[in-house]
């Protein structure tokens, strides 16, 4: 129940920053709006493993973080010298 | 040094996430941290002493208490800025050039800014110094500096 | 309804109040520079919020440590991936917002 | 990016721990989610992040080229080594359980890890040349 609030919360606030991301107006508002996405579906995911009483979600929590993560720097990365090494 | 230092860490490490002891995980955790350890040893700790390491390491912890703190002030700040009808916002961008020694410094620095107060570090550098945006005008820096100057250290 | 509940069911109220007051800061902002204010650290501190409460229902095993260890990760890459966001954007000539201009 | 301080000193700082969290997905194949291709993943992202935060040429003298070439074909032969030395012991392809060892639990225990380890060296050879391919495609 309290899990189940907390992550339509975060729901709720994926889809404002969604707007955001679609919305524009440059590409780096909508960067700043995947990030941020990424990073509440990591929320989402720890709270979803403990409406299922599966603790072993945090396994994937842990790793789409660290993925967000890279992928948000490769972006970056491309974006700025037009090549990714 | 470096490379047993790793190995240890590593070793912990492992344990903190794995919770099982059976034979074959013992085994096979001993030789996943040499690996690492062999593998990226110099990138973790490269270069490093480990007396200064260990000052470094608790001057770091003795700053954290004080760091959530004003973590916690910012975002109020925040919050009462996002939900005022009148959005009282007046952005500049400040520069300043902190004289830190050490990456490690500069990266601690510019993260403690980018969490605290009004400020997000847009350009962090030996050479180019730094750069604020502050949402509000007269945003001040000074004590988090000499905090940071403090667990660099003298030696 | 034991105390770790109650202090998570506090906790996760707060971190979800958090975060979705960041996403209105994302929403009401004029200009990128002010808004990766509130998606870079209101964001951070309410996910750490979440995190924590999860780990006052847990209790203290090695379920809650890895929790933590998610916590640690988090507030380390998001301020780090804040000032690449930042940092791009100010080097590609993205003009900071004053007082008085027009809402982008 | 064009003084790289803060990300590279926060990459030096995550690389071996993304390490260690890829070989532990590894070694927890049978107890949790994971197993050997998610382990090659997380692995190669480690190194995907380093040639990110460093760039390519830092990145080639620290991994070689040569060794990726040799470890893709390697992983392979760690695969088809298990499933043969079944083959000897008596089974099938593949049959741990025919592996001569005390009890068919710890056979069958072992020798899933052997092939997941030969994945896991395939996969992250694979998933490493193939970036490093496509980042120096602008070269030739």
């Amino acid at each position: 129940m309290m899990f189940g609030l907390a992550a339509l919360a975060i729901v709720v606030a994926a889809i404002m920053v969604l707007y955001r991301g679609i919305k524009g107006p440059r590409v780096y508002d909508r960067l700043l709006a995947i990030n941020s996405m990424g990073t509440k579906t990591v929320i989402l995911i720890a709270l979803i493993g403990y409406m299922y009483e599966r603790p072993h979600f945090l396994d994937i929590a842990l790793v789409y973080a660290l993925i967000n993560f890279i992928g948000t720097i490769a972006f970056l990365k491309y974006r700025e010298t037009g090549r990714l090494d | 040094m470096s490379f047993i230092l790793t190995f240890i860490l590593m070793l912990i490490f492992w344990v903190l996430l794995s919770g099982h002891f059976g034979l074959i995980l013992v085994v096979s955790a001993v030789i996943f941290s040499l690996l690492v350890a062999y593998l990226s040893h110099d990138l973790l700790l490269g270069g490093v002493g480990l007396s200064s390491l260990i000052i470094k390491s608790v001057r770091f912890i003795a700053y954290l208490p004080w760091l959530f703190w004003e973590i916690l002030l910012a975002n109020f700040e925040v919050i009462y800025i996002t939900l005022h009808p009148g959005m009282k916002i007046d952005p500049e961008v400040i520069e300043f050039d902190p004289a830190l020694k050490t990456d490690v410094g500069i990266t601690i620095l510019a993260n403690s800014i980018t969490l605290t107060p009004g400020t997000v570090t847009i350009e962090a550098g030996k050479k180019s110094g730094f750069k604020v945006h502050s949402l509000t005008k007269g945003a001040d820096l000074t004590e988090m500096v000499t905090k940071v100057k403090w667990i660099e250290g003298e030696e | 309804m034991d105390i770790g509940t109650i202090i998570c069911g506090v906790l996760l109220f707060i971190g979800c109040f958090f975060i979705l007051v960041a996403s209105v800061g994302v929403l009401r902002f004029p200009d990128f520079f002010t808004r990766i204010h509130p998606a870079g650290k209101t964001d951070t501190l309410g996910q750490a919020c979440v995190l924590i409460g999860l780990i006052f229902y847990e209790g203290f095993d090695f379920i809650s440590l890895k929790l933590l260890i998610i916590v640690v990760f988090l507030l380390v890459v998001n301020p780090t991936a804040t000032y690449a966001l930042a940092n791009a954007a100010f080097i590609s000539g993205v003009k900071p917002w004053k007082k008085g201009d027009k809402r982008q | 990016m064009n003084e790289h301080v803060i990300v590279q000193t926060i990459s030096k700082i995550l690389i071996p721990f993304i390490q260690l969290y890829a070989l532990y997905v590894l070694a927890h194949g049978e107890l949790g989610p994971g197993g050997g291709f998610q382990a090659g993943a997380i692995f190669g992202a480690s190194i995907v992040l380093y040639v990110l935060a460093f760039g390519m040429k830092s990145a080639k003298l620290r991994f070689k080229s040569k060794v990726f070439d040799f470890l893709t074909s390697a992983g392979v032969f760690i695969f088809a080594t298990v499933g043969v030395l079944c083959m000897i012991a008596g089974g099938a392809f593949l049959q741990y359980s025919s592996l001569p060892l005390p009890t068919k639990k710890l056979a069958s225990g072992i020798g899933i890890y052997g092939i997941e380890i030969g994945v896991f060296i395939t996969v992250t050879a694979v998933l490493v040349t193939i970036f490093f391919e496509t980042a120096e495609q602008d070269d030739d």
